[in-house]
């Protein structure tokens, strides 16, 4: 099964991904999305050697779920920031995140989360990768922001990945 | 629409030329690219402008964009991306060999290797 | 009603635009211009919805996809340039 | 070849007088290994065998009859193999041939053991052949082949000793201005055969008049003297002759004084029906024989070198010879004749018996000679007569024809002047008289010296036959001029006045006391006295300038050479920007000239509306546009305006309802710019300015020119309505090519073939790039790379978030491929976009965890998919043939399969498969190739992929990185 | 429809897809590419014999109709140009093996798909198709001009590269043009078209026309146009030259080609407008390339400029556009072709042997096989100016016998004489230079790598056919003249390309 | 269906809102940091917003599913993060006094874009206190 299917998570995806891409939820496509979600991890896997491990797949779901919240939420604070105030008012500033998560996939996973959501982008990794480095667009209490980033995603994501 | 087209060919031919004319590899190279800008919108243009007509056959259109130049200009974009590619290669390449990417001055006459031009 | 909307936004995309190339423009470092083109790609992606939506055709979706994966690509490739040179070591 | 033989007179034998020598110029070559004397013999053997057709062949020549033979060449432009053989022709191919025997003799005496004797032979034979062809040619193109083969066998011959400068450059001059005058001739012929309607001599001589009142006849008449005079050294084209003394005396004696020089004089004697009698003609002909005459032998006179004195002496006779024809009248023609054979016999018994003196006392200068008649007495007595004879001495053939010569002249006013000719006829046998005997005395008369180089006696009988043999006739002519010659001079001369009588004159020792034998006597004394008067006179010509043609002609041509060099040099300045202005401004001109030159209205077809994102993607391009023009020196923010550009011309395309090519564009964009930049990152940053404001300004205005040209160009043909004949292609596209989408059926289909040579670049554009780069770097290329500006760099070569995110990407990237190809029949999309997606999603990958990483996991190797690429197209073409449909003829059809339903499958889709490999082919082989330049130099390690962030706690070492800084490891 | 007429293009092709595949091995790659050339060589004769039957044969790809589809033609010209390719790259490829092949990579895919390129040139019947194949022919030889690398090759190769991608981008807007006016791609339904173009067309016919002679002379080295010739020839590697030699014959065949099917005698506004261009072109083209031969320093200079020079000869006669000097046009564009390839030949032959001194005009010690080269220097040498008896002298003959009736006879002679003269200088000094002077130079040249006289083969060849060109320049004329007569009257092309399309259209002329 | 015209035609407007906040903070803001902000954030919703009305519209009107909408959405969240990650990596290497208001990493470690001088002994480091 391993050697069939290398990924089986990405075959689902691949196979879903072509449903959406033709549009058409017919046997044919799904045939198809189904020889294409064995044909291409099989391809790509050695570009992917190591499937990531997803823990808890519903977790993923309400992980989601919160991080467009999030992002609907964020856009209109940012919206309002960049409509309705000087630019050099705005207090801006780095803050580092140490990292607990160790796996480059759930790093890269709320790297990715940060700078979606509001205000913040991450800017780089430590050399060792066990800390973060995010810019706050506004923010007053930097130690509050990082508290947060740790506990809405970090924590959710450490469930997920490790 | 034409005045905007035409003219966009025109600017961009200009700026094509004019940077041919440089002094240097480089801006040669872009020049071409813009040359090739210029006369991929040149040649689509030949079979005249028309909007929310693509040439994809379907039951409800009653008219189609000129398909053949869009099938010519496809060829001529893919042509001048393999010859540019080589010509940036060249560039490159002849900068490493004699340290100056200058091409208004005479081509270096350095010999080349003696087994060079041995045959038989 | 949807085509006066697609209107509007096209026209409101216009004006983003204007404001990205502004940036471009102006720069004043060559990040803040691939930044506006990066912006650019976004709002030509936009644009290519919009327009896909006033037309009433799916067939400009590749587009909008192409666009999405290549200006991630070009921009990458620029970034990668100014920070390391070479870009496929 | 069909062969097509004259009817008249069918004679085989004589088509091979001139090819025999020719062919058989190869043996002597392969003889020369069995020894001298069977090398001689080769060469001897075919003269021989030409003489001996020659003979059968005179008995119906002498009967008055045109012995004739023709042979299809090149008919449709009057080019024949014909020849003929009538008195002239006879006489002078006698000539060449006889004299040409002994010459063959003399050499293989003459020449020493380590001259390549094979080689000599051989361009002799050559040179006999060209020389008898050029006699009996009846096609007067036929004629000018003979005479350029003259002119380069003599090249060949006077450079026979290739070490000797003077050689090289007798020959090359003699080629110069012999070849020239070829030219010269072939233009002159190619008129007179246009004149007289046609290009056989036989037909051309009947038609004299047509041709003297053409009014070409002028510049024909001057052309094909200009062939006559430079070939017969006439003035002022004398100089080259003297120089072509170079050569070894047999060659000397045999085509400068001989044969070769007389070609010119035979030409106008050929020519003579159709060309002579006119005012042009005599005024042109005769006064430049006068003074070639005069020139000559004045020169002569003070040349010390014995052979450079005959040669001056033949230019002198040449101008005798050229006068005579000049003249126009029956009689002066039958003098010539009669001259050409007694300067032939001993012209070349002296230019023989110069040469025994040089291979025997081992100098030609007459300064260090002297005295010979008593070691030499045999060849100095042959030789004092041949120089009686050029001299004029009664009871020898000079004698004869010179006094005929004068008496001519005396008769002949020049302008309406009587007195002009018949002086300046005395003065050049006076001149002749004086050096001939100089010659004489200073040679071979007065007491023996002690200094002579080699000590001289006669030389072994070979080489003093031939001059014996000449010596003959000399004094045989001089003394029953009309037994002997009577009958070749008449037949001869007959010829050579074409159809008119001769009128009444006889061959003889005395004529009388006329004016001609006051004037010899004038020259005899005149002679006489100006030998007295040598020295003072030496001492006056050198004291006065003297323009010499030798050195004129070098001037001239080196002028012309060095005028050359500088004219190129300006030229071909290698520059580009030169040669790029030079034609955008041609093309410039010429399209504007097209377009002025043609009737043009306006067109009619509406205008589309203006909306605002067009206005804002017009503004960005016309803005960018600018801009690069003036920004370039910043190359990475060029590099960013230009995909801004390509980002707005493929957004113009959807806009304009081609959803193809804006996705091709937008993604050929991409994979150039990644191109650019890897080129950039090795080559300087920025461009200097290098150009003052006004090259800028011209530049701006040449490129605001086209540019204005073109958008003009195209507005024009935008506004006016057309049908085209893809209104077939949107009809057929569906139930001919089995897809929806045109653009994409005309690709792969219509005009697949277009598709194939596509394709077909690509590959060969990765195959030309992967050539050039795969070489390592050497030596200075090497060096600079290392060398190059490191600017300040980060510290991760693949970050860590790259890494996964294009992890993810890229089995999307493929997918998103996968789709793209298989609707591209219908929908926008096809082998080539797909190609570059994948393409793109690779190059993702290098660009994210490194290049090794990325090739080493690829299945698939980059030639390997061009080859199969383009070999999958090519067949899928090839299908066809075995259904006996032509090439790249598509099928399609509808395939029902169970739980999957119906799809279609077309051969054309098998088509674009071969596009999709040989697009993603392409692009890694080159773009790979150019990322590797730098670890090639080893300017660098190449840091090991795909992350630098080794990451603690994690177990996949596969996929995380070995190292954390690969450069300092 | 005979499938004969696609092998001189796919054979290649699919030799070089092969090849590639074949990399890993260079024997095997040799003895394929060696016997692809062959198989070409032997399919381009076929393809002649169909072609001097007379009739004009064209072949439909896809099986679609003309004009719709790509068509190729095959007529008398394009099966003699196509038989002149297989005869020269026979010859360059025996000499390309001996060692040349090895100083690169792929150099024999990149010499297949040259050759499909240059006979897709000749076959094609179509004018963007045309493009594709100019194109596929110019960048395999910029991979060629590049094969064994160095810098005086990367110089050149730029500028050679940067003209012609002006010249492709220029050859774009013409044929954007040309169907912008006419709505077709097809060559003979052009010709059809072209006479029915609306008069207030005309200006942008004429433009699209001239545009598109531009390009054409652009190839075919063209004064003003020629400038990347002289380099990049004189750097390519020699037998890579030598094939050069029909690259710039695929611009005069294509000047020949369109200029008397489309815009010929019933070419309508743009009736014979590229002729008043060509011949004040030509004859300065003429000059330089005397000229440049006069002032060649190396031997390989001095055979550019020569190629230059006959391209001058040739368009002379082309100028004139009836089939009479035509005639004399394509003997002379045989004889060049082979001569030209011969030159370089021997020049890349002398230059292997000479050491240091390689084609530089200056004299070194005498060379290996001397005596043969030095011959064989003289028979081309008198070919390539023109003096008899080989084929020079026949094509000079010919131009000016064709062109003795025109209102620039005296132009034309007078220029055509005095710059043979002085190619005839050139080439004499060159000669002495390095074959006799040489004879006076003491010492030895270091032993060269084993110079064999069959090395020589394929340069002998080649000027054999000079002489066999002049032999039998009857016959080949005879075929010449009808070549001509079919290129005078395009009926016979348009009805075998469009078939009934073409009845159609005369009858709409008729009324 | 009414309703849904105005749902759509909001979204579309509200997308081209968002598309116009970005460039408007990219145009605006003072320096590359907090003009990055605008772009990476309100770029995703607003081209998400046309995606929905676009998903929507062929969904409802057409009546016509189109969902692969969402792929250019996923795509546009994949890589938006990574875009801002490189310029911010690149603008910090290039602007000096960037660097210096950067916070510590806490760690041994330097930021990974800067961090090139001591890597190996650092890297130990890491290890010792992975081992730990
Ligand atoms: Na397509
Ligand atoms: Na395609």
């Amino acid at each position: 099964m391993a050697r069939l299917f290398p990924h089986p998570i990405l075959s689902v995806v691949i196979t879903l991904v072509w449903v959406l891409l033709v549009n058409d939820i017919s046997a044919g496509a799904a045939a198809l999305g189904i020889l294409l979600g064995w044909a291409i991890p099989k391809l790509t896997h050695p570009y992917w050697p190591d499937r990531p491990r997803i823990r808890r797949p519903l977790a993923v779901l309400e992980y989601v779920g919160i991080v467009l919240k999030d992002i609907a939420v964020s856009n209109i604070q940012v919206a309002y920031l960049v409509l309705f105030r000087r630019g050099d008012t705005l207090r801006s500033q780095y803050v580092t995140v140490p990292l607990d998560l160790t796996t480059a996939e759930a790093i890269t996973a709320l790297a990715g989360t940060i700078t979606l959501t509001p205000g913040t982008v991450s800017a780089d990794l430590s050399a060792d990768g066990r800390s973060l480095l995010v810019h706050c667009l506004e923010t007053a209490d930097p130690a509050a922001t990082v508290a947060q980033i740790k506990e809405r995603y970090e924590g959710r994501l450490k469930e997920i990945f490790e | 629409m034409e005045v905007l087209i035409a003219s966009a060919i025109g600017v961009l031919s200009a700026a094509g030329i004019y940077l041919i004319l440089r002094q240097r590899s480089f801006p040669v190279i872009i020049g071409m690219t813009f040359l090739s800008y210029a006369v991929n919108v040149f040649l689509f243009a030949m079979g005249r402008l028309t909007v929310d007509r693509p040439p994809i056959i379907s039951s409800g259109a009653a008219a189609y964009a000129d398909p053949l130049p869009q099938a010519l200009v496809l060829t001529a974009i893919v042509i001048s991306f393999g010859m540019t590619a080589l010509i940036v290669v060249l560039a490159l390449r002849g900068y490493l060999e004699t340290g100056s990417d200058r091409v208004d001055e005479g081509i270096p006459k350095l010999p080349e290797p003696a087994e060079e031009r041995l045959t038989s | 009603m949807i085509d006066i909307a697609c209107i509007i936004a096209t026209a409101i995309i216009a004006v983003a635009s204007l404001l990205t190339l502004y940036r471009l423009a102006r720069g004043p470092g060559v990040l803040d211009r691939i930044l506006a083109l990066d912006t650019l790609v976004i709002n030509t992606i936009g644009l290519i919805v919009v327009i896909g939506l006033w037309f009433r055709t799916t067939m400009y979706f590749e587009a909008a996809l192409l666009f999405a994966m290549v200006g991630f690509v070009t921009t990458v490739a620029l970034c990668k340039y100014l920070l390391r040179g070479n870009i496929i070591e | 070849m069909p062969t097509v033989w004259s009817n008249r007179n069918v004679t085989l034998n004589i088509v091979l007088l001139p090819i025999l020598p020719l062919l058989a110029a190869i043996f002597p070559p392969l003889a020369i290994r069995s020894g001298r004397t069977l090398c001689a013999v080769a060469a001897a053997v075919p003269t021989v065998a030409a003489l001996l057709i020659l003979a059968a062949a005179a008995p119906a020549v002498y009967r008055g009859e045109i012995v004739q033979a023709t042979y299809e060449w090149l008919p449709q432009f009057g080019l024949s193999y014909s020849i003929f053989l009538d008195g002239l022709g006879f006489f002078f191919a006698a000539m060449i041939l006889g004299i040409g025997l002994l010459i063959i003799i003399y050499s293989r005496f003459y020449l020493s053991q380590d001259d390549p004797m094979g080689r000599f032979y051989a361009y002799l034979l050559l040179f006999q052949g060209a020389m008898v062809g050029v006699v009996v040619s009846d096609n007067i193109l036929l004629m000018v082949v003979f005479w350029e083969l003259t002119s380069l066998s003599s090249f060949l011959l006077i450079g026979y000793w290739r070490a000797l400068p003077e050689g090289r450059q007798g020959a090359r001059m003699a080629l110069v201005v012999t070849g020239g005058g070829g030219l010269l001739l072939l233009a002159g012929l190619l008129l007179l055969g246009q004149i007289a309607g046609s290009y056989e001599l036989t037909e051309i001589l009947q038609r004299g008049d047509v041709i003297k009142a053409s009014p070409l006849y002028l510049p024909m008449l001057l052309l094909v003297l200009g062939g006559a005079f430079t070939k017969s050294a006439q003035f002022p084209f004398h100089f080259w002759l003297p120089h072509a003394m170079a050569a070894p005396t047999p060659v000397s004696a045999y085509l400068h004084s001989a044969t070769m020089v007389k070609a010119g004089v035979f030409l106008m004697a050929r020519l003579w029906p159709a060309l002579a009698g006119t005012e042009a003609w005599f005024l042109i002909v005769s006064m430049t024989g006068l003074i070639t005459m005069l020139v000559g032998a004045w020169i002569a006179l003070f040349k010390d070198d014995l052979k450079a004195i005959l040669a001056y002496s033949t230019v002198s006779h040449l101008g005798l010879m050229t006068m005579l024809l000049g003249l126009g009248t029956p009689m002066a023609a039958v003098v010539a004749v009669f001259h050409i054979l007694n300067h032939a016999t001993f012209k070349a018994a002296l230019f023989m018996s110069a040469g025994i003196v040089d291979h025997e006392a081992g100098t030609r200068d007459i300064r260090r000679l002297g005295g010979l008649l008593h070691l030499m007495p045999i060849s100095a007595t042959l030789a004092l007569v041949a120089a009686g004879s050029m001299a004029g001495l009664p009871l020898l053939n000079g004698f004869l024809s010179k006094e005929m010569m004068l008496e001519e002249i005396v008769h002949t006013p020049y302008a309406g002047n009587p007195w002009i000719m018949p002086i300046l006829a005395t003065v050049g046998a006076l001149l002749s008289v004086a050096y001939s005997a100089r010659l004489a005395i200073k040679t071979y008369l007065g007491p023996v010296r002690a200094d002579y180089p080699h000590h001289p006696h006669d030389p072994p009988v070979g080489l003093w036959l031939p001059v014996a043999v000449l010596v003959v006739p000399v004094i045989a002519i001089g003394l029953l001029p009309a037994l002997i010659a009577g009958p070749v001079v008449e037949r001869t001369a007959l010829a050579v006045v074409g159809g008119q009588a001769l009128p009444s004159y006889y061959l003889a020792l005395w004529h009388g006391f006329t004016p001609a034998l006051m004037m010899s006597a004038v020259a005899f004394i005149g002679g006489a006295a100006l030998l007295m008067a040598f020295k003072p006179l030496d001492r006056l010509r050198l004291a006065t300038p003297r323009l010499e043609a030798k050195r004129v002609f070098d001037r001239v041509l080196d002028g012309a050479t060095g005028g050359a060099k500088a004219l190129v040099a300006a030229l071909h300045t290698e520059s580009l920007p030169r040669y790029f202005a030079t034609i955008v401004v041609a093309i410039t001109v010429v399209g504007t000239a097209g377009f002025m030159t043609g009737s043009h209205a306006a067109g009619t077809r509406a205008h589309l509306p203006v909306n605002g994102p067009a206005l804002v993607i017009w503004a960005t391009l016309l803005a960018t546009s600018l801009a690069v023009m003036v920004l370039h020196p910043n190359r990475l923010l060029t590099l960013i305006l230009t995909s801004l550009v390509g980002l707005g011309v493929s957004i113009a395309f959807i806009q304009f309802s081609a959803p193809d090519l804006a996705l091709t564009q937008i993604s050929v964009e991409v994979v150039m710019t990644i191109l650019l930049l890897l080129a950039l990152n090795l080559l300087p940053r920025t461009t200097p300015r290098e150009t003052g404001w006004i090259r800028r300004m011209w530049d701006g205005v040449i490129a605001s020119v086209a540019g204005f040209g073109l958008a003009g160009l195209a507005y024009a043909v935008m506004t006016r309505d057309f049908q085209p004949i893809s209104e077939y292609h949107l009809a057929q596209s569906k139930p001919g090519g089995g897809g929806t989408n045109v653009v994409n059926v005309i690709l792969v289909d219509f005009r697949g073939f277009d598709t194939f040579g596509e394709i077909i670049v690509l590959c060969i554009a990765a195959l030309a790039i992967y050539a050039l780069l795969d070489s390592s770097l050497k030596g200075a290329a090497a060096r600079r790379l290392a060398s190059m500006r490191q600017g300040e760099e980060a510290a991760d070569a693949h970050p860590l978030m790259l890494v996964v995110v294009t992890r993810v990407l890229l089995p999307l990237a493929m997918t998103v491929g996968a789709f793209i190809f298989l609707r591209g029949h219908n929908q926008p999309g096809g082998g080539f976009i797909a190609g570059l997606v994948v393409a793109i999603a690779l190059l993702m990958q290098a660009m994210a965890s490194g290049y090794i990483w990325t090739a080493e996991r690829l299945r698939l190797n980059a030639h390997t998919m061009l080859g199969l690429g383009v070999l999958l197209a090519g067949l899928t073409g090839l299908g066809s043939l075995l259904f006996g449909r032509p090439f790249l003829t598509s099928t399609f059809g509808y395939v029902h399969l169970p739980v999957i339903g119906e799809f279609e499958l077309a051969s054309a889709m098998a088509f674009d498969t071969g596009v999709f490999f040989a697009v993603v082919g392409t692009v890694l082989l080159s773009l790979a190739q150019i990322a590797r330049v730098e670890a090639r130099a080893e300017r660098k390690p190449v840091p090991q992929g795909p992350s630098d962030i080794r990451l603690v706690g994690s177990a996949r070492a596969v996929s995380q990185p070995t190292i954390a800084h690969s450069k300092e490891s | 429809m005979s499938s004969w007429i696609v092998a001189p293009i796919i054979l290649p092709a699919m030799a070089a897809a092969l090849l590639l595949l074949l990399r890993r091995s260079p024997n095997l790659q040799r003895q394929v590419s060696l016997a692809a050339t062959a198989l070409l060589c032997l399919s381009s004769i076929r393809v002649f014999m169909l072609a001097i039957e007379g009739d004009v044969l064209s072949y439909r790809l896809g099986d679609w109709p003309a004009p719709f589809g790509i068509v190729l033609v095959l007529d008398r010209l394009s099966a003699t140009m196509v038989l002149l390719s297989g005869v020269l790259s026979s010859a360059v490829m025996l000499h390309a093996i001996r060692g040349w092949d090895e100083k690169g990579h792929h150099f024999h895919p990149l010499f297949q798909f040259q050759l499909m390129g240059i006979n897709g040139a000749f076959l094609t019947g179509d004018v963007f198709n045309l493009f594709v194949f100019f194109e596929v022919m110019l960048i395999a030889s910029y991979g060629l001009l590049l094969h064994g690398g160095g810098p005086r090759r990367l110089g050149a190769g730029f500028q050679y590269v940067a003209i012609n991608l002006l010249g492709s981008t220029l050859f774009l807007f013409a044929v954007g043009i040309i169907y912008g006016v006419t709505g077709t791609l097809n060559m003979a339904d052009l010709a059809g078209k072209v006479s029915q173009v609306a008069a207030g067309d005309a200006a942008l016919l004429r433009t699209g026309a001239l545009l598109l002679f531009l390009v054409f002379a652009l190839k075919a080295a063209l004064v003003p146009l020629h400038w990347w010739l002289p380099t990049a020839y004189a750097a390519a590697p020699a037998p890579v030259a030598a094939l050069f030699a029909i690259m710039t014959k695929v611009g005069a065949y294509a000047i020949i080609r369109v200029f008397t099917l489309v815009f010929g005698a019933e070419g309508g506004a743009a009736a014979f407008i590229a002729a008043p261009w060509i011949l004040p072109a030509a004859l300065t083209t003429l000059a330089i390339g005397a000229i440049g031969v006069l002032a060649s320093r190396v031997l390989v200079d001095l055979v550019c400029f020569a190629v230059v020079w006959s391209m001058g000869s040739l368009l002379v006669a082309v100028s004139l556009f009836d089939a009479r000097s035509l005639t004399a046009a394509l003997y002379y564009t045989l004889h060049s072709t082979l001569i030209g390839g011969a030159l370089f030949l021997l020049s890349d032959l002398i230059a292997c042997r000479r050491g240091r001194w390689r084609d530089d005009l200056e004299p070194s010690p005498v060379m290996a096989n001397a005596a043969i080269l030095g011959g064989l220097f003289f028979l081309a040498a008198i070919a390539m100016s023109g003096l008899p008896p080989l084929s020079g002298f026949i094509g000079k003959l010919m131009i000016l016998d064709a062109t003795r009736g025109s209102d620039s006879a005296g132009w034309i002679w007078s220029v055509v004489l005095a710059t043979s003269l002085l190619v005839i200088i050139g080439f004499s000094r060159a000669g002495t230079m390095l074959f006799w002077k040489s004879e006076a130079v003491a010492g030895t040249l270091a032993p060269p790598a084993p110079a064999r006289v069959a090395s020589l083969a394929p340069a002998a060849v080649l000027i054999l056919g000079t002489a066999l060109l002049s032999l039998g320049a009857g016959p080949v004329t005879r075929h010449l003249e009808a070549t001509a007569q079919q290129l005078v009257t395009p009926r016979s092309y348009m009805d075998a390309v469009l078939g009934g399309l073409a009845e159609a259209q005369r009858a709409t002329e008729v009324r | 269906m009414v309703i849904a015209e105005i749902a759509i035609s909001l979204l579309i407007l509200v997308g081209a809102f968002f598309l116009f906040v970005g460039s408007l903070g990219l145009a605006k803001l003072p320096d590359l940091m907090r003009r990055l902000h605008g772009p990476t954030k309100a770029t995703t919703l607003g081209i998400g917003s046309m995606l929905i009305a676009s998903m929507l519209y062929f969904w409802i009107v057409e009546g016509n599913p189109s969902i692969h909408e969402l792929l250019i959405t996923l795509f546009l969240f994949l890589t938006a993060p990574v875009t801002a990650q490189m310029i911010a990596k690149a603008y910090i290497l290039h602007n000096i006094q960037e660097r210096e208001v950067l916070t510590e990493t806490g760690r041994p470690v330097g930021w990974a874009t800067l961090d090139a001088a001591e890597a190996d002994e650092h890297s130990e480091v890491t290890q010792t206190s992975s081992n730990a």
